[in-house]
Protein backbone atom coordinates (compact mmCIF):
# COMPACT_ATOMS: atom_id res chain seq x y z
CA UNK A 1 0.00 0.00 0.00
CA UNK A 2 1.48 2.85 -1.22
CA UNK A 3 -0.69 6.33 -1.02
CA UNK A 4 -1.14 9.68 -1.24
CA UNK A 5 -4.35 11.06 -0.83
CA UNK A 6 -6.72 13.76 0.92
CA UNK A 7 -8.84 10.47 2.29
CA UNK A 8 -7.76 10.34 6.23
CA UNK A 9 -5.19 7.27 7.43
CA UNK A 10 -6.84 4.70 7.77
CA UNK A 11 -4.48 2.60 10.21
CA UNK A 12 -5.67 -0.95 10.68
CA UNK A 13 -5.17 -1.32 6.64
CA UNK A 14 -1.76 0.37 6.46
CA UNK A 15 -1.16 -2.62 9.39
CA UNK A 16 -3.13 -5.27 7.36
CA UNK A 17 -0.72 -4.27 4.36
CA UNK A 18 2.66 -5.22 5.61
CA UNK A 19 1.00 -8.66 7.64
CA UNK A 20 2.75 -12.11 6.43
CA UNK A 21 3.15 -15.26 8.30
CA UNK A 22 6.79 -14.71 8.38
CA UNK A 23 7.49 -11.45 9.80
CA UNK A 24 7.53 -11.73 13.57
CA UNK A 25 8.09 -8.18 13.62
CA UNK A 26 5.96 -5.06 12.69
CA UNK A 27 7.16 -1.32 13.60
CA UNK A 28 4.29 1.23 12.70
CA UNK A 29 5.78 4.98 12.41
CA UNK A 30 2.40 7.67 12.91
CA UNK A 31 2.95 11.29 12.39
CA UNK A 32 0.17 14.03 13.77
CA UNK A 33 -0.54 17.20 13.98
CA UNK A 34 0.65 18.62 16.64
CA UNK A 35 -0.95 22.00 18.52
CA UNK A 36 2.98 23.65 18.43
CA UNK A 37 5.30 24.28 16.21
CA UNK A 38 8.40 26.60 15.88
CA UNK A 39 7.55 27.81 19.44
CA UNK A 40 3.82 29.36 18.00
CA UNK A 41 0.37 27.71 18.84
CA UNK A 42 -0.42 25.99 15.52
CA UNK A 43 -4.37 25.54 14.20
CA UNK A 44 -3.98 23.38 10.91
CA UNK A 45 -1.80 23.00 8.74
CA UNK A 46 -2.11 22.13 4.98
CA UNK A 47 -0.29 19.58 2.86
CA UNK A 48 0.57 20.10 -0.63
CA UNK A 49 2.19 17.37 -2.80
CA UNK A 50 3.84 16.85 -6.21
CA UNK A 51 1.35 13.93 -6.32
CA UNK A 52 2.68 11.44 -9.22
CA UNK A 53 6.47 12.55 -8.22
CA UNK A 54 5.51 12.06 -4.31
CA UNK A 55 3.96 8.34 -5.70
CA UNK A 56 6.85 7.85 -7.74
CA UNK A 57 9.26 8.59 -4.90
CA UNK A 58 7.41 6.52 -2.24
CA UNK A 59 7.72 3.55 -4.66
CA UNK A 60 11.13 4.01 -4.41
CA UNK A 61 11.45 4.53 -0.94
CA UNK A 62 9.74 1.42 -0.14
CA UNK A 63 12.00 -0.59 -2.83
CA UNK A 64 15.02 0.52 -1.02
CA UNK A 65 13.72 -0.33 2.25
CA UNK A 66 12.99 -3.64 1.15
CA UNK A 67 16.58 -3.85 -0.78
CA UNK A 68 18.62 -2.04 1.70
CA UNK A 69 17.59 -2.08 5.28
CA UNK A 70 15.62 -5.74 5.54
CA UNK A 71 11.48 -4.46 5.23
CA UNK A 72 9.46 -7.36 3.83
CA UNK A 73 6.55 -5.58 3.31
CA UNK A 74 6.50 -1.54 3.47
CA UNK A 75 3.25 0.54 3.62
CA UNK A 76 3.46 4.13 3.32
CA UNK A 77 0.57 6.59 3.45
CA UNK A 78 0.55 10.37 3.39
CA UNK A 79 -2.36 12.69 3.63
CA UNK A 80 -2.59 16.06 1.62
CA UNK A 81 -5.28 18.90 1.75
CA UNK A 82 -6.12 20.50 4.91
CA UNK A 83 -5.40 18.98 8.57
CA UNK A 84 -6.28 19.53 12.17
CA UNK A 85 -4.67 19.61 15.12
CA UNK A 86 -4.14 15.85 16.18
CA UNK A 87 -5.17 14.23 12.99
CA UNK A 88 -2.22 11.83 11.10
CA UNK A 89 -0.23 13.20 8.15
CA UNK A 90 1.71 10.06 7.62
CA UNK A 91 1.66 6.47 8.47
CA UNK A 92 4.44 4.33 7.63
CA UNK A 93 4.66 0.43 8.52
CA UNK A 94 7.00 -1.82 8.36
CA UNK A 95 7.30 -5.90 8.95
CA UNK A 96 10.23 -8.16 8.85
CA UNK A 97 11.28 -11.26 9.76
CA UNK A 98 12.94 -9.94 12.85
CA UNK A 99 12.10 -6.46 15.07
CA UNK A 100 15.76 -4.91 14.45
CA UNK A 101 15.19 -4.65 10.69
CA UNK A 102 11.92 -3.22 11.15
CA UNK A 103 12.89 -0.64 13.52
CA UNK A 104 15.95 0.18 11.22
CA UNK A 105 13.93 0.25 7.90
CA UNK A 106 11.16 2.13 9.30
CA UNK A 107 13.38 4.98 10.95
CA UNK A 108 15.01 5.31 7.37
CA UNK A 109 11.86 5.73 5.50
CA UNK A 110 10.43 8.56 7.89
CA UNK A 111 13.98 9.93 7.51
CA UNK A 112 14.14 10.08 4.06
CA UNK A 113 10.63 10.38 3.16
CA UNK A 114 10.91 14.09 5.12
CA UNK A 115 13.91 14.70 2.86
CA UNK A 116 13.08 13.49 -0.43
CA UNK A 117 9.48 13.37 -0.80
CA UNK A 118 7.87 16.54 -2.55
CA UNK A 119 5.06 17.23 -0.40
CA UNK A 120 5.20 20.51 1.41
CA UNK A 121 2.98 22.06 4.56
CA UNK A 122 2.06 25.00 5.57
CA UNK A 123 1.12 25.96 9.36
CA UNK A 124 -1.73 28.34 9.73
CA UNK A 125 -1.45 29.94 13.31
CA UNK A 126 -3.79 33.20 14.90
CA UNK A 127 -2.24 35.69 13.14
CA UNK A 128 -0.73 34.20 10.02
CA UNK A 129 0.52 30.84 7.66
CA UNK A 130 3.90 29.95 6.87
CA UNK A 131 5.04 27.31 4.24
CA UNK A 132 8.05 24.85 6.22
CA UNK A 133 10.36 24.33 4.48
CA UNK A 134 12.57 21.36 6.39
CA UNK A 135 14.83 20.09 4.13
CA UNK A 136 15.91 22.09 1.32
CA UNK B 1 6.79 23.98 -22.16
CA UNK B 2 5.30 23.53 -18.76
CA UNK B 3 6.98 24.28 -15.59
CA UNK B 4 4.82 23.18 -12.92
CA UNK B 5 5.16 25.05 -9.63
CA UNK B 6 4.36 24.34 -5.88
CA UNK B 7 3.65 25.49 -2.45
CA UNK B 8 5.66 28.70 -1.99
CA UNK B 9 6.59 29.04 -5.24
CA UNK B 10 3.63 29.12 -6.61
CA UNK B 11 1.98 31.60 -4.30
CA UNK B 12 4.69 33.85 -4.80
CA UNK B 13 3.95 33.49 -8.60
CA UNK B 14 0.55 33.78 -8.34
CA UNK B 15 -0.04 30.59 -10.82
CA UNK B 16 0.94 26.94 -10.43
CA UNK B 17 2.46 26.59 -13.38
CA UNK B 18 4.60 28.54 -15.89
CA UNK B 19 4.95 28.19 -19.79
CA UNK B 20 8.02 28.23 -21.58
CA UNK B 21 9.43 28.46 -25.40
CA UNK B 22 11.93 26.50 -26.18
CA UNK B 23 13.93 25.45 -28.98
CA UNK B 24 13.37 22.00 -30.15
CA UNK B 25 17.18 20.44 -28.98
CA UNK B 26 15.67 21.48 -25.21
CA UNK B 27 18.67 22.98 -23.16
CA UNK B 28 20.38 21.78 -20.00
CA UNK B 29 18.66 22.35 -15.86
CA UNK B 30 21.02 25.38 -15.23
CA UNK B 31 19.80 27.60 -18.23
CA UNK B 32 16.24 26.62 -17.86
CA UNK B 33 16.68 27.72 -14.44
CA UNK B 34 17.65 31.55 -15.71
CA UNK B 35 14.57 30.93 -18.21
CA UNK B 36 12.60 30.35 -15.17
CA UNK B 37 13.87 33.80 -13.47
CA UNK B 38 13.51 35.89 -16.42
CA UNK B 39 10.48 35.02 -17.24
CA UNK B 40 9.09 34.91 -13.77
CA UNK B 41 11.14 37.14 -11.61
CA UNK B 42 9.27 36.57 -8.20
CA UNK B 43 10.92 33.26 -8.31
CA UNK B 44 14.65 34.83 -9.03
CA UNK B 45 16.86 33.78 -5.96
CA UNK B 46 14.55 30.99 -4.21
CA UNK B 47 15.72 28.16 -3.27
CA UNK B 48 14.32 25.33 -5.77
CA UNK B 49 15.37 21.55 -7.07
CA UNK B 50 14.22 20.80 -11.07
CA UNK B 51 12.28 17.69 -11.77
CA UNK B 52 12.59 16.54 -14.81
CA UNK B 53 9.87 14.00 -15.66
CA UNK B 54 9.25 13.24 -12.10
CA UNK B 55 12.89 12.75 -10.75
CA UNK B 56 15.50 15.39 -9.49
CA UNK B 57 17.46 16.33 -12.04
CA UNK B 58 20.97 17.90 -11.62
CA UNK B 59 22.14 21.44 -13.52
CA UNK B 60 23.70 19.54 -16.35
CA UNK B 61 20.83 17.13 -17.16
CA UNK B 62 18.66 17.78 -20.44
CA UNK B 63 15.52 19.27 -20.91
CA UNK B 64 13.80 18.62 -24.11
CA UNK B 65 10.59 20.05 -25.16
CA UNK B 66 7.69 17.58 -23.87
CA UNK B 67 9.33 16.86 -20.51
CA UNK B 68 7.17 17.60 -17.62
CA UNK B 69 8.92 19.83 -15.49
CA UNK B 70 8.33 21.05 -11.58
CA UNK B 71 9.92 23.28 -8.97
CA UNK B 72 10.69 22.18 -6.00
CA UNK B 73 11.22 24.21 -3.25
CA UNK B 74 12.60 22.64 -0.17
CA UNK B 75 10.10 19.78 1.60
CA UNK B 76 8.29 19.31 4.08
CA UNK B 77 6.33 16.38 4.57
CA UNK B 78 6.11 13.75 7.27
CA UNK C 1 -2.64 1.17 28.68
CA UNK C 2 -0.11 -1.71 31.18
CA UNK C 3 -1.77 -4.79 30.30
CA UNK C 4 -0.91 -8.92 30.93
CA UNK C 5 -4.08 -11.02 29.35
CA UNK C 6 -5.21 -13.78 28.09
CA UNK C 7 -7.87 -11.95 25.44
CA UNK C 8 -6.66 -10.90 21.84
CA UNK C 9 -5.13 -7.78 21.85
CA UNK C 10 -6.73 -4.66 20.36
CA UNK C 11 -4.06 -2.49 18.38
CA UNK C 12 -6.35 0.66 17.89
CA UNK C 13 -6.82 0.89 21.78
CA UNK C 14 -3.03 0.98 22.29
CA UNK C 15 -2.60 3.14 19.76
CA UNK C 16 -5.47 5.40 21.40
CA UNK C 17 -3.64 5.23 24.72
CA UNK C 18 -1.05 6.98 23.56
CA UNK C 19 -2.41 10.29 21.74
CA UNK C 20 -1.98 13.60 22.68
CA UNK C 21 -2.08 16.80 21.78
CA UNK C 22 1.53 17.18 21.68
CA UNK C 23 2.63 14.19 20.90
CA UNK C 24 3.78 14.38 17.27
CA UNK C 25 5.65 11.16 17.10
CA UNK C 26 4.12 8.05 17.62
CA UNK C 27 5.72 4.33 16.97
CA UNK C 28 4.10 0.79 17.61
CA UNK C 29 5.66 -2.59 17.58
CA UNK C 30 4.02 -5.02 17.17
CA UNK C 31 5.05 -8.78 17.85
CA UNK C 32 3.35 -11.65 16.38
CA UNK C 33 3.19 -15.86 15.89
CA UNK C 34 5.96 -16.67 13.01
CA UNK C 35 5.33 -20.03 11.62
CA UNK C 36 8.77 -20.85 11.99
CA UNK C 37 11.27 -20.44 14.81
CA UNK C 38 15.00 -22.53 15.10
CA UNK C 39 14.40 -23.73 11.89
CA UNK C 40 11.27 -25.79 12.77
CA UNK C 41 7.51 -25.62 11.57
CA UNK C 42 5.83 -23.88 14.34
CA UNK C 43 2.23 -24.51 15.09
CA UNK C 44 1.28 -22.71 18.02
CA UNK C 45 2.86 -21.29 21.01
CA UNK C 46 1.51 -20.65 25.14
CA UNK C 47 3.15 -17.59 26.70
CA UNK C 48 2.97 -18.55 30.57
CA UNK C 49 3.40 -15.04 33.05
CA UNK C 50 4.23 -14.66 36.25
CA UNK C 51 0.83 -11.94 36.22
CA UNK C 52 1.40 -9.74 39.36
CA UNK C 53 5.29 -9.27 38.75
CA UNK C 54 4.69 -9.19 34.82
CA UNK C 55 2.92 -6.36 35.36
CA UNK C 56 4.97 -4.32 38.10
CA UNK C 57 8.10 -5.10 35.82
CA UNK C 58 6.10 -3.56 32.54
CA UNK C 59 5.21 -0.37 34.31
CA UNK C 60 8.49 0.12 35.98
CA UNK C 61 9.54 -0.10 32.17
CA UNK C 62 7.06 2.54 31.29
CA UNK C 63 8.50 4.76 33.90
CA UNK C 64 11.89 4.43 32.81
CA UNK C 65 11.03 4.73 29.33
CA UNK C 66 9.64 8.14 30.35
CA UNK C 67 12.51 9.15 32.75
CA UNK C 68 15.23 8.40 30.99
CA UNK C 69 14.68 7.78 26.72
CA UNK C 70 11.78 10.55 26.11
CA UNK C 71 8.68 8.50 26.08
CA UNK C 72 5.70 10.74 26.47
CA UNK C 73 2.88 8.29 26.94
CA UNK C 74 3.33 4.20 26.91
CA UNK C 75 1.39 1.53 26.17
CA UNK C 76 2.55 -1.89 26.76
CA UNK C 77 0.21 -5.44 26.15
CA UNK C 78 1.15 -8.68 26.49
CA UNK C 79 -1.06 -11.49 25.96
CA UNK C 80 -0.74 -14.78 27.29
CA UNK C 81 -2.39 -18.38 26.94
CA UNK C 82 -2.32 -20.15 23.42
CA UNK C 83 -1.83 -18.36 20.30
CA UNK C 84 -2.37 -19.19 16.64
CA UNK C 85 -0.08 -18.54 14.01
CA UNK C 86 -0.10 -14.94 13.06
CA UNK C 87 -1.75 -13.39 16.20
CA UNK C 88 -0.44 -11.07 18.34
CA UNK C 89 1.72 -11.56 21.14
CA UNK C 90 2.76 -7.81 22.08
CA UNK C 91 1.80 -4.73 21.36
CA UNK C 92 4.13 -1.64 22.76
CA UNK C 93 3.13 1.92 21.57
CA UNK C 94 4.95 5.09 22.48
CA UNK C 95 4.27 8.87 21.16
CA UNK C 96 6.93 11.52 22.17
CA UNK C 97 6.72 15.26 21.15
CA UNK C 98 9.26 14.30 17.69
CA UNK C 99 10.26 10.89 16.21
CA UNK C 100 13.64 10.44 17.52
CA UNK C 101 12.45 10.00 21.15
CA UNK C 102 9.58 7.42 20.29
CA UNK C 103 11.79 5.14 18.15
CA UNK C 104 14.29 4.78 20.74
CA UNK C 105 12.15 4.47 23.52
CA UNK C 106 9.76 1.90 21.78
CA UNK C 107 12.68 -0.44 20.59
CA UNK C 108 14.41 -0.39 24.38
CA UNK C 109 11.19 -1.28 25.43
CA UNK C 110 10.36 -4.11 23.62
CA UNK C 111 14.44 -5.54 23.95
CA UNK C 112 14.23 -4.71 27.73
CA UNK C 113 10.69 -6.06 27.84
CA UNK C 114 12.23 -9.62 26.43
CA UNK C 115 15.34 -9.62 28.60
CA UNK C 116 13.13 -8.26 31.98
CA UNK C 117 9.48 -9.12 32.33
CA UNK C 118 8.76 -12.68 33.34
CA UNK C 119 6.89 -14.44 30.30
CA UNK C 120 7.81 -17.64 28.87
CA UNK C 121 6.65 -19.07 25.44
CA UNK C 122 6.25 -22.38 24.75
CA UNK C 123 7.07 -23.72 20.88
CA UNK C 124 4.57 -26.68 19.75
CA UNK C 125 6.00 -28.21 16.61
CA UNK C 126 3.95 -31.46 14.68
CA UNK C 127 6.50 -33.53 16.80
CA UNK C 128 6.64 -31.85 19.96
CA UNK C 129 7.20 -28.90 22.23
CA UNK C 130 9.56 -26.52 24.41
CA UNK C 131 10.21 -24.09 26.40
CA UNK C 132 11.82 -21.08 25.18
CA UNK C 133 15.10 -19.95 27.15
CA UNK C 134 15.86 -16.80 25.63
CA UNK C 135 17.50 -14.11 28.23
CA UNK C 136 19.04 -16.17 30.88
CA UNK D 1 6.51 -20.09 52.69
CA UNK D 2 5.33 -20.78 49.50
CA UNK D 3 7.81 -20.78 45.93
CA UNK D 4 6.57 -20.99 43.09
CA UNK D 5 6.71 -22.09 39.88
CA UNK D 6 6.75 -21.52 36.45
CA UNK D 7 7.37 -22.66 32.41
CA UNK D 8 9.71 -25.32 32.61
CA UNK D 9 10.10 -25.61 36.12
CA UNK D 10 6.97 -26.21 36.95
CA UNK D 11 6.89 -29.03 34.39
CA UNK D 12 10.13 -30.28 35.65
CA UNK D 13 8.60 -30.28 39.12
CA UNK D 14 5.44 -31.54 38.13
CA UNK D 15 3.64 -29.17 40.45
CA UNK D 16 2.99 -24.94 40.05
CA UNK D 17 4.43 -24.20 43.83
CA UNK D 18 6.63 -25.56 46.75
CA UNK D 19 6.10 -25.80 50.56
CA UNK D 20 9.20 -24.75 52.55
CA UNK D 21 9.31 -24.25 55.95
CA UNK D 22 11.42 -21.53 57.44
CA UNK D 23 12.58 -20.34 60.69
CA UNK D 24 11.25 -16.96 61.97
CA UNK D 25 14.10 -15.15 61.45
CA UNK D 26 14.21 -16.05 57.73
CA UNK D 27 16.94 -17.17 55.13
CA UNK D 28 19.25 -15.23 52.42
CA UNK D 29 18.22 -16.36 49.08
CA UNK D 30 21.75 -18.28 48.03
CA UNK D 31 20.97 -20.52 51.00
CA UNK D 32 16.63 -20.61 49.80
CA UNK D 33 17.82 -21.90 46.58
CA UNK D 34 20.14 -24.64 48.37
CA UNK D 35 16.63 -25.89 50.22
CA UNK D 36 14.43 -25.63 47.02
CA UNK D 37 17.23 -28.45 45.36
CA UNK D 38 17.13 -30.16 48.15
CA UNK D 39 13.38 -30.42 48.59
CA UNK D 40 12.69 -30.95 44.67
CA UNK D 41 16.07 -32.81 43.24
CA UNK D 42 14.57 -32.16 39.64
CA UNK D 43 15.33 -28.42 40.07
CA UNK D 44 18.55 -29.29 41.01
CA UNK D 45 21.06 -27.54 38.61
CA UNK D 46 18.57 -25.69 36.79
CA UNK D 47 18.73 -21.97 35.74
CA UNK D 48 16.56 -19.73 37.21
CA UNK D 49 17.02 -16.34 38.95
CA UNK D 50 14.61 -16.04 42.35
CA UNK D 51 12.49 -13.17 42.90
CA UNK D 52 10.91 -12.14 46.63
CA UNK D 53 7.72 -10.12 46.63
CA UNK D 54 8.00 -9.43 42.59
CA UNK D 55 11.21 -8.26 42.12
CA UNK D 56 14.36 -9.88 41.56
CA UNK D 57 16.70 -10.57 44.46
CA UNK D 58 20.07 -10.85 44.85
CA UNK D 59 21.87 -13.80 46.29
CA UNK D 60 22.82 -12.30 49.79
CA UNK D 61 18.86 -10.56 50.30
CA UNK D 62 17.00 -11.84 52.80
CA UNK D 63 13.78 -13.92 52.51
CA UNK D 64 11.34 -13.66 55.48
CA UNK D 65 8.34 -16.03 56.10
CA UNK D 66 5.42 -14.63 54.29
CA UNK D 67 7.19 -13.27 51.99
CA UNK D 68 6.19 -13.68 48.10
CA UNK D 69 8.62 -16.14 46.56
CA UNK D 70 9.36 -17.45 42.92
CA UNK D 71 12.13 -19.04 40.88
CA UNK D 72 12.21 -17.21 37.66
CA UNK D 73 13.43 -19.42 34.70
CA UNK D 74 15.26 -17.57 32.07
CA UNK D 75 12.42 -15.19 30.41
CA UNK D 76 11.14 -15.51 26.56
CA UNK D 77 8.02 -13.23 26.64
CA UNK D 78 7.81 -10.64 23.37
Amino acid sequence: MILVSTQPIDVPSVLAAVEGPGEGGVVLFLGRVRHEARGQAVQRLDYEAYGDMALDELKSLAGEAQRLHGASRVALVHRTGSLEVGELAVAIAVSAPHRKEAFVACEWLIDTLKRRVPIWKKEWYADGSQWIAEHP
Amino acid sequence: MRVLLFAGLAELAGRRELALTVAEGGLDVARLVVRVAALEPALAGRSFRVAVNRRYAQPADAVRPGDEVALIPPVSGG
